[in-house]
């Protein structure tokens, strides 16, 4: 059953992102990505990462999403023009089928680490995931947290240089 | 629960088409998209890996990417606006001044 | 449940960091309450706070401190490379105020990114769990974008913007996946707990998990460094950048990438050693190779320093290739003069050129020589420095790195290497030809040297010749830097 | 009790130094010319007091070196300036600084007027000390210098009018001849330098110890190379085939110079040089007979170009490369003494020729000028009729060409016999010698023939020139004609110190005191024919030696009877001889177009390949190859130019390209 | 040693740079006799170097002090001089005030930087010479390149910057590999112990034949540029030509004996083996080099250049006697080395002064200068006697010893066809004498040219002077150089000699049939007869 439910959500992941790559009209890429993020959430469920996939909807699929959608009406931007280089799309997908060769070749021949922490299904349903997530966040990686305040800042600040009518 | 397996493959797949996008589309929004898409699966990956080692530092690590795809996005957004300020395009086609 | 306690951190390693984006977020407040079109006050408060956020680097040479659990630290390495990046913005600093003006951008969050951007790269150097390094590398590229379209009203700056966002954005991708990859196959981003880790591998090089994590980390950085063939960004986007942006660029995020991968591939993945001294020697002699022969063709000057400074990482790989004390030491050095000689190239391309970008071709050098000796004097020893003559910073540098690739076995690598630095002469002595020996063709409608520029000419001038006599102190730093990783 | 020998260089170089330093601030011409004969009549005396002091000795005593510094040390190479002191060298300076001397004073007369006076006389005075090292250097290299001395100044005297594009041609060709000369000669040094070093190890190049230690050298092979080398050296500045044809056109030099350098002293260096290494010549008969048979060609060959020339200089200078062809017939047949005494008699009336043909150039030049016609003075057609006005010259010119014919009784006649009967009679060529000796006499008779042609066309019959010039032809000064009195004088009797053996029994068992003189120097090839008995002579009656001395006699009367039918009997002989084989004469008017064969062997071989070589293979390949490196690399910066497309995705794409192939590589490896 | 006369003599020209710097550069006369004063003191400071030197084979006059200390390197400035370079110092010190003369009325623009850049070249050149450290003198070697490449480039003839890239390019190409040689050189040296890249420890390093091979391969090619040897000489046609006569001067007199220099200093002592194994390429080269350039340089139409190929020959008979491997061979190299820097010193001077007062240097354009000017033309007839090797004059004494030397070797048949060189170079001088200064003076531009000037004179009669010196007296120059030079040969010797055979050997070339039996014993009796005094250590 979970199997089964698994490659659904497979099958939908992968043909909304083959949509992404080939609507002809953004809004509908766009659209079609929003349906692979939630296709992820749907994944990040079922790893027993639900604080994740409540951040992926919330930040990917509302905020990036948004904005990006935003953007695209604002640029009025409409659908691909005819011409079509056609020997960029077979170069791409031959070094796209070779990413795809390789990178699948490496998960699956490669050797994963054993497990090597406390982690258990068990354990995130009694402790609550985001409370795990938050534990880590402030206690091992709290740099990294200081960091995105930081990284949050500089883009801020680059939208408001490079987008602002008039400074 | 599925293989760790399963979901690195699918990680690949969507790593995989979002890097066909980057590589074939002209448009500079559905090129960032795809790069989105790209990130996306090597979330997933971080995260069947972070549940299979037991750990969590692999969904740290994603929190931290979505914050910076997030960053990203809106410089990136800027960037083509003040691109399509100047050249009332974003085709990428059109990004060619400089070359040679 | 329990009350999240943080856990009581050491600040002191990241106190240079600390400083400048407070001195950052302080210098945007301040742009903003201070009315006025004249920003240069900035620029020398900017110019204090590397200073002083070179101090306090300093005053932690010797004595390495871990801290946040693991995920920073401040060894010699990390003050050496810290060093580096300060040297580079100080000195852009110093130039870039005249160019912003002349091209009518001089917004004052130039600054306050230009320190955003340098504490990115200290992360970078400093980091030693890859989501510091990662992170570090964005605070860097973020800002970097930025900046590169910082000039929003001329098309150039705007496409090199997007040209480098797009790519960056794209080579992150593959940086990420490495680093899941990596931590797949090792179960840690801890730089040292990597390194446990694949010490107990039996045979890490068949764990094409780890292999391919690696090599999808070093495309990633690579693509920082300019090296072939994640270079092609770097002559457009260099040519677009407002130049002191491109100056910039040049010298402080190339060896931010180089930091990063020196750390990552020494302290975690010494074990793997071959295979990516194997990618190294192929992406060196690359990266040298066209970086050198495309730049032969080049007329435009910003384009060609862009070319050398492909070559130039070329030049570096070869050390890091080598992986050896050596060729590591040479890369600090290299990286640390690079930032002297090519900066202050720059410097005087600013001086040469014209209002919207004009004026930047290697003809419009004709004459320059006997009508601003002094000017063309400092040019030519930036650009002998680059070329690798001695009595230059830049002829050391290459000879360690070239060393550590002889001292490693890879000789076949060094004369390439060499052979690619006599190439590479030609170019260099195109820009001297016209300076030199050629009439001019138009007089100089001459700006003049503003302090600030004249300061920065005089620090690389020095820099670029008093190692090239007297290398030994930087030599003994980067020696003992190299030692603490 | 030789101290005092190197002032017989050294006077000559002061004169020179004065001459040539000061001369152009001196200007009056007495002074100069005065200066330079002194110098030489100084080195005269001392010469004189040297060979008297030598004679004083013993026979066996007469060697002594005389070291001045030591020049040159470098390992075991080692060279002094240092001076030999024997009979032979005696001889040499004897002849060099007397000849050498008259040839001065007749110059301060022949030079009256000409511009750069002072240079030709620093020339001459260098010449001098050259040819005395030459001849007095104690080891091959400096005699070597003395020998690339003597070419230099050849080479300057030649070119003294240099605005004369012919004369400068002229003094290059010279020296390019004598270079290649130089060439065999240095290998030769080399060669024996070596092979006495490497086999013996004796590192010298000292002519004593080298011929101490003669006896250690094989007959033959290598010892065959060595000489030939050296003869290569000589054939060069003693102009024997095939290096000769410089002496001809060395005739644009002013006559002085044409009768000092290329009649009485520097082109006998090569006999001299053979002379001088008698010892390893003997040891080869290869060389014994390229050398007699290269001398006894040449003399034939150069006396049939003699004879059609109508340029009296020129003449000469077939005439002198003739004599010069009898002393190597001599040398390779073994007889040195008598090359040797042929190089004597030959400077005497060879330098009197020179001279008095000189005297008639000045005087029809003179002429010539003041009937301002452009007609050539030294052109034999033009004379004619000139016993009369220049009757001095006349008398000295005749005795020497008498001389030079071999009538008995004249110098000429006692050195030419004796190497024609060394050819005929000597243990070396066997069968050979026929032939050699015939062409020897046929080249005799040759000569009288265009000798006398000469003394006929310019001195008998009638006057060719303008009547107007002819009023100013007259006798030369008296210090023109003094000169070639006593050369003249010398010529006819310079020949009794050596009279031949036949003839001095016929008198009452009159030694060769000549011979005996120069026996110490000789003495190892002597000593060399004596231990190889194989090679002893045969005998020859002295019956045989006389028939052949008067078949010569009558050879030489032939001619000159043949040369009196043409041009006085019957002056329309020639033109119709020249009517009925014009292509002989043709030839041999025109030198047998040896020049022409060379410029078309050597000379136009070597520009073309120099051509080619700079145009066709410095230019293109070589520096092609360098340029075309850089063209290729440029040519790459082009295409890796057009890589940087200015599209993203073609960015991306390599960027994507990168990765996969890294991967791919280490995944499927 | 306290004495620190070579580093005084080496970096006065900087200092007097500094010097210049501060002189208004429109005061040219001030800045060219400044120029002049500094090089004239250089070369007064440069004689004790001269008068202290002891004959004998050590290094004299050193200095060594730590330099660079870092990972594993150790450059010393470690100087000092012997036989070899101290006639080259003197020669340095001797011809720059010459070439700084030269310029006096040729360089009008631009004088300040031009004087800078002499005195650069200058104490470049004298490094390299005295270096004992082989980074030092990399260094010094690569620095000479930058003045001499501006001398070029911007006081150069019509076409220049081609001739001042590729002298560049060319140059740099080589002697980039030699670095690497250099470096790789070092490692071999820390295997065995040594802590720094002082020059004389490297002699005692016997490396394997392979790895000899190619680092001999390595520093013989930046060096055979430099000297140039066929076919890698095309740079110096241009060069020459295209150079002010200063340049030309100092080009042909030193710089060019940097790559015979280096042949001699380091390519033959550090790796002898391979030496003697490409000795026959090389002396194949060299002789082709001869011949060829002779050839060349008979047709060409430039004065210049035709001296320009001159040099390439004369520096031919150079290499061969450096390869001959004896004494007299290295000794006629060493004196070739100086009578090539006086004789073609002189002769681009000479170029220098009819360029100069009729800017052409077409052969073609002259014609019966002789006429005109009679003191020029004893100027110019003694230098091309000397360039020819006219026995009395310098160039003789070299090419003599070259050519005994070689045929001493194993050379033989090489230096048969070299010294046709001295065929050859007869006929292209004097042809080229002839028709610049004999003929019809038939061209007005040239029946109005001044004779020389006092200043041309003085120029020009020491140079005379030197030629006819060291063509009598040539044993002051070699007894200093001697015992150099022997132990240079000593080091030399292939593997398999031994040592005790080397009194013997200094006499016989190496391996020769004759050495063995008896004829061994009598040449060590011989050998006190006839074998020079300085005895092989």
């Amino acid at each position: 059953m979970e199997t089964l439910f698994f490659l659904i959500i497979t099958l939908v992941a992968i043909v909304s992102a083959i949509l992404v790559t080939t609507c002809k009209n953004p809004i509908n890429s766009a659209l079609a990505l929003v349906m692979t993020f939630f296709c992820l959430a749907t994944y990040y469920v079922m790893l027993d990462a639900p604080f994740m996939a409540a951040v992926q909807v919330m930040v990917y699929a509302g905020a990036i999403m948004v904005l990006i959608v935003f953007t695209i009406m604002l640029l009025n931007i409409r659908v691909d023009a005819s011409k079509k280089h056609s020997h960029k799309v077979v170069l791409g997908s031959i070094i796209g089928f070779f990413t795809l060769v390789n990178t699948a070749f490496i998960v699956i021949k490669g050797h994963v680490a054993s497990p090597n922490g406390p982690l258990t299904g068990e354990m995130i349903r009694q402790q609550g995931h985001t409370e795990l997530i938050g534990r880590e966040m402030f206690t091992n990686f709290l740099l990294p947290f200081e960091i995105t305040s930081i990284l949050l800042l500089v883009a801020i600040v680059g939208a408001v240089i490079l987008a602002k009518k008039k400074i | 629960m599925e293989n760790v397996n399963s979901y690195l493959i699918v990680s690949a797949i969507l790593f995989s088409i979002g890097t066909i996008g980057v590589l074939t589309r002209k448009n500079a929004i559905v090129i960032f998209m795809c790069v989105e898409l790209m990130l996306n699966a090597v979330n997933l990956t971080f995260v069947a890996l972070s549940r299979h080692l037991g750990n969590l530092d692999g969904q740290i690590f994603v929190f931290f990417v979505m914050t910076v795809a997030a960053a990203e996005a809106a410089v990136g957004l800027a960037l083509m606006i003040a691109f399509y300020n100047n050249k009332e395009s974003i085709d990428v086609e059109d990004v060619n001044i400089m070359k040679w | 449940m329990d009350m999240i306690t943080i856990p009581a951190v050491n600040l002191s390693p990241i106190l240079p960091e600390i400083f400048l984006s407070v001195l950052a977020m302080a210098l945007l407040l301040i742009n903003v309450f201070v009315p006025g079109k004249q920003k240069s006050y900035l620029g020398y408060i900017s110019f204090i706070g590397v200073v002083v956020a070179g101090v306090l680097a300093c005053a932690g040479w010797g004595t390495p401190v871990e801290s946040f659990s693991g995920s920073v630290i401040q060894d010699n390495f990390a003050t050496f490379f810290k060093i580096i990046f300060l040297v580079s913005a100080g000195l852009v600093i110093l130039i870039a105020d005249q160019y912003m003006e002349r091209e009518e951008c001089n917004h004052g969050e130039l600054y306050p990114l230009i320190l955003f951007t340098v504490v990115g790269m200290m992360l970078m150097a400093a980091g030693t769990d890859l989501m510091t390094i990662f992170l570090g590398l964005e605070v860097m590229s973020v800002s970097l974008y930025v900046l590169a379209g910082f000039n929003r009203a001329n098309l150039k700056s705007n496409e090199a913007g997007l040209k480098y966002f797009l790519l960056g954005a794209f080579s992150t991708g593959f940086l990420l996946y490495g680093m899941a990859l990596t931590y797949g196959a090792t179960g840690t981003t801890r730089i040292a707990k990597i390194a446990t880790a694949v010490g107990q591998m039996s045979v890490p090089s068949t764990n094409i998990m780890l292999v391919a994590g690696m090599l999808l980390m070093l495309t990633g950085f690579a693509f920082k460094m300019a090296a072939a063939p994640f270079h092609m960004w770097t002559p457009d986007v260099y040519e677009g950048a407002p130049t002191p942006m491109t100056a910039f660029m040049s010298a402080g995020p190339k060896a931010a990438g180089f930091a990063a991968a020196l750390r990552v591939f020494l302290v975690a993945l010494p074990t793997l050693q071959v295979e990516w001294s194997q990618v190294l020697w192929v992406l060196a002699v690359l990266t040298m190779t066209i970086g050198n022969i495309t730049a032969l063709r080049q007329d435009n000057i910003k384009r060609m320093l862009a070319y050398s400074s492909i070559a130039h990482a070329g030049y570096a790989l070869v050390g890091f290739a080598a992986g050896n004390s050596t060729g590591t030491a040479g890369i600090l050095f290299y990286m640390l003069s690079y930032a002297f000689m090519n900066i202050g190239a720059f410097a005087v391309i600013i001086l040469i050129g014209k209002k919207g970008e004009t004026n930047g071709n290697v003809m419009d050098f004709a004459g320059l020589g006997f009508r601003h000796p002094v000017l063309a004097v400092a040019m030519s020893v930036f650009l002998f420095s680059l070329a690798g003559m001695p009595p230059t910073a830049g002829f050391i540098g290459k000879f360690y790195l070239f060393s550590g690739a002889v001292q490693k076995g890879y000789v076949g690598l060094a004369i390439i290497g060499v052979l690619n630095s006599a190439a590479s002469v030609y170019y260099y002595l195109r820009v001297m030809v016209y300076m030199y020996m050629k009439e001019p063709t138009e007089d100089f409608e001459w700006t003049q040297v503003s302090a600030p520029i004249a300061l920065s000419l005089l620090i690389s001038v020095a820099g670029s010749l008093i190692p090239g006599i007297v290398p030994s102190f930087i030599l003994q730093y980067a020696e003992q830097a190299i030692k603490l990783i | 009790m030789f101290d005092n020998v190197w002032l017989i260089p050294l006077f000559p170089f002061i004169g020179f130094l004065i001459n040539g330093l000061l001369g152009k601030k001196i200007k009056n011409e007495t002074v100069i010319g005065g200066i330079g004969a002194f110098a030489v009549l100084c080195s005269f005396i001392v010469s004189c007091m040297t060979i008297l002091n030598l004679l004083s000795l013993p026979g066996e005593e007469r060697v002594a070196n005389v070291k001045l510094f030591t020049w040159i040390t470098s390992g075991h190479f080692n060279a002094d300036i240092a001076f030999l002191i024997d009979p032979l060298s005696c001889v040499m300076i004897m002849i060099v600084t007397g000849v050498g001397f008259l040839i001065h004073l007749y110059s301060i007369g022949y030079m009256h007027g000409e511009e750069g006076f002072y240079r030709f006389f620093a020339y001459l005075n260098l010449f001098m000390f050259s040819m005395l090292l030459l001849v007095l250097g104690n080891n091959l290299l400096l005699m070597f210098v003395g020998w690339e001395g003597v070419g230099l100044c050849s080479y300057l005297l030649i070119g003294y009018y240099f605005h004369k594009k012919s004369a400068g041609d002229a003094g290059k060709k010279a020296f390019v001849m004598n270079r290649v000369g130089d060439f065999g000669f240095l290998l030769g040094v080399f060669t024996l330098f070596w092979y006495m070093g490497q086999n013996h190890n004796i590192w010298t190049i000292q002519f004593t110890e080298l011929a101490a230690n003669s006896h250690l050298l094989p007959t033959g092979g290598v010892v065959t190379v060595i000489t030939l080398c050296f003869f290569v050296g000589a054939t060069g500045k003693s102009a024997q085939i095939p290096l000769y044809t410089w002496l001809p056109d060395a005739m644009e030099g002013p006559t002085p110079v044409s009768a000092l350098i290329h009649a009485a002293t520097m082109v006998t260096a090569g006999v001299y040089m053979i002379g001088r290494m008698n010892y390893l010549f003997i040891r080869s008969p290869e060389t014994l007979m390229v050398i007699a048979v290269v001398g006894a060609c040449t003399a034939l060959f150069a006396a049939t170009i003699g004879t059609a020339q109508n340029d009296i200089k020129r003449v000469l200078a077939y005439s002198t490369v003739s004599q010069l062809g009898y002393m190597f017939l001599a040398m390779g047949s073994g007889a040195f003494a008598a090359g040797i005494f042929h190089l004597m008699t030959h400077a005497f009336f060879k330098a009197c020729l020179f001279l008095g043909s000189g005297a008639v150039i000045h005087s029809m030049h003179h002429a010539l000028h003041h009937a301002h016609s452009h007609d050539d003075a030294q052109d034999m057609r033009n004379m004619g009729g000139l016993r009369s006005k220049m009757p001095l010259t006349f008398l000295t010119f005749l005795l020497a060409t008498i001389a030079i014919s071999g009538i008995p009784g004249f110098s000429g006649f006692f050195s030419k016999d004796e190497i024609l009967w060394q050819a005929f009679s000597n243990p070396h060529h066997g069968q050979l010698n026929y032939l050699l000796w015939g062409m020897g006499a046929v080249a005799a008779g040759l000569t009288a023939f265009y000798m006398f042609r000469l003394v006929f066309m310019t001195f008998f019959g009638e006057c060719r020139i303008t009547p107007k010039a002819k009023d100013h032809l007259h006798e030369s000064p008296m210090v023109i004609v003094i000169p070639l009195i006593v050369l003249a004088a010398l010529s006819v009797v310079g020949g009794y110190i050596g009279l031949p053996k036949v003839i001095g029994e016929l008198f009452g068992g009159i030694p060769n005191y000549f011979e005996h003189y120069l026996e110490p120097v000789f003495r190892l090839s002597e000593e060399y024919m004596a231990q190889h008995a194989a090679l002893g002579a045969e005998h020859h009656s002295a019956t045989l030696e006389w028939g052949l001395m008067g078949l010569s006699v009558l050879i030489a009367l032939f001619g000159i009877g043949v040369a009196f039918t043409m041009y006085v009997m019957n002056t329309e002989l020639p033109k119709r001889f020249v009517a009925t084989f014009p292509a002989l004469h043709r030839a041999v008017y025109n030198k047998w177009y040896i020049d022409e064969l060379y410029d078309y062997l050597f000379v136009n071989p070597c520009k073309a390949l120099g051509r080619f070589l700079w145009k066709g293979f410095d230019v293109v390949v070589v520096d092609g190859a360098v340029n075309g490196v850089a063209n290729v690399v440029m040519a790459f910066s082009g295409v890796f130019r057009f890589l940087q497309s200015g599209y993203i995705y073609n960015y991306a794409w390599s960027m994507a390209f990168g990765v996969v192939v890294i991967l791919g590589y280490y995944v499927f490896k | 040693m306290s004495n620190h006369l070579l580093s005084l003599t080496t970096f006065l020209p900087i200092l007097g740079v500094l010097l210049l710097l501060f002189i208004p550069k429109d005061s040219k006369g001030v800045l060219r006799g400044v120029a002049l004063t500094v090089t004239v003191v250089t070369f007064l400071v440069s004689l004790p170097i001269l008068t202290g030197f002891q004959t004998n084979a050590d290094f004299q006059f050193t200095e060594n002090v730590p330099w660079i200390a870092a990972g594993p390197f150790a450059m010393r400035y470690n100087v000092g001089i012997d036989g070899i370079s101290l006639w080259l110092v003197i020669l340095t010190t001797f011809i720059m005030p010459l070439a700084v003369l030269s310029t006096w009325t040729a360089v009008e623009e631009k004088v300040k930087e031009y004087m800078i850049c002499l005195l650069l070249l200058e104490t470049g050149m004298l490094g390299a010479f005295i270096s004992l450290d082989l980074f030092l003198f990399y260094i010094f070697w690569e620095v000479m390149l930058i003045p001499m490449y501006f001398i070029i480039g911007i006081w150069g003839g019509k076409n220049k910057i081609y001739a001042a890239v590729k002298f560049f390019i060319y140059t740099m190409v080589g002697s980039l590999l030699m670095l690497v040689a250099l470096i790789f050189l070092y490692f071999k040296g820390l295997e065995a112990g040594f802590t720094n890249f002082g020059l004389v420890q490297f002699f005692d390093l016997r490396l394997d034949p392979a790895t000899q091979t190619w680092l001999f391969l390595a520093f013989a090619l930046a060096f055979a540029i430099k000297v140039p040897m066929f076919p890698l000489h095309t740079w110096l046609p241009d060069a020459h030509t295209e150079a002010p006569t200063a340049g030309s001067v100092i080009l042909a007199a030193i710089m060019l004996k940097m790559g015979t220099y280096g042949y001699v200093r380091f390519a033959l002592p550090l790796f002898p083996d391979a030496a003697h194994r490409f000795t026959p390429l090389i002396a194949t080269l060299a002789v082709i080099g001869i011949i060829y350039a002779a050839l060349v340089a008979m047709v060409q139409e430039d004065v210049k250049k035709l001296v320009a190929y001159s040099s390439v020959a004369h520096l031919g008979f150079v290499m061969l006697g450096i390869f001959a491997f004896n004494t007299q061979g290295i000794t006629g190299g060493m004196l070739q080395m100086l009578n090539h820097g006086v004789s073609t010193g002189a002769l681009f001077l000479i170029v220098g002064f009819i360029y100069e007062r009729r800017h052409t240097r077409l052969i073609t354009d002259f014609g019966g200068l002789s006429k005109q000017m009679p003191i020029f033309a004893t100027v110019f007839m003694i230098v091309t006697l000397s360039s020819i090797g006219l026995p009395g004059t310098n160039g003789f004494v070299g090419e003599f010893l070259v050519l005994v030397g070689s045929f001493e070797s194993e050379l033989r048949w090489w230096t048969v066809i070299a010294s046709s060189g001295v065929i050859l170079s007869a006929v292209y001088m004097l042809w080229m004498f002839q028709r610049v200064m004999f003929g019809e003076l038939d061209n007005p531009k040239n029946q109005k040219l001044a004779d020389l000037n006092a200043r041309e004179i003085a120029i020009m009669v020491p140079l005379i002077a030197l030629i006819f010196i060291m063509g009598v007296y040539p044993n002051p120059f070699i007894e200093k150089m001697d015992p150099a030079i022997q132990k240079l040969i000593a080091r030399t010797k292939p593997v398999g000699q031994t040592a005790q055979q080397m009194p013997a050997m200094q006499g016989l070339p190496a391996g020769h049939p004759a050495m063995s039996g008896s004829a061994a014993t009598s040449v060590e009796q011989a050998v006190p007869a006839v074998a020079n005094p300085n005895e092989v250590k």
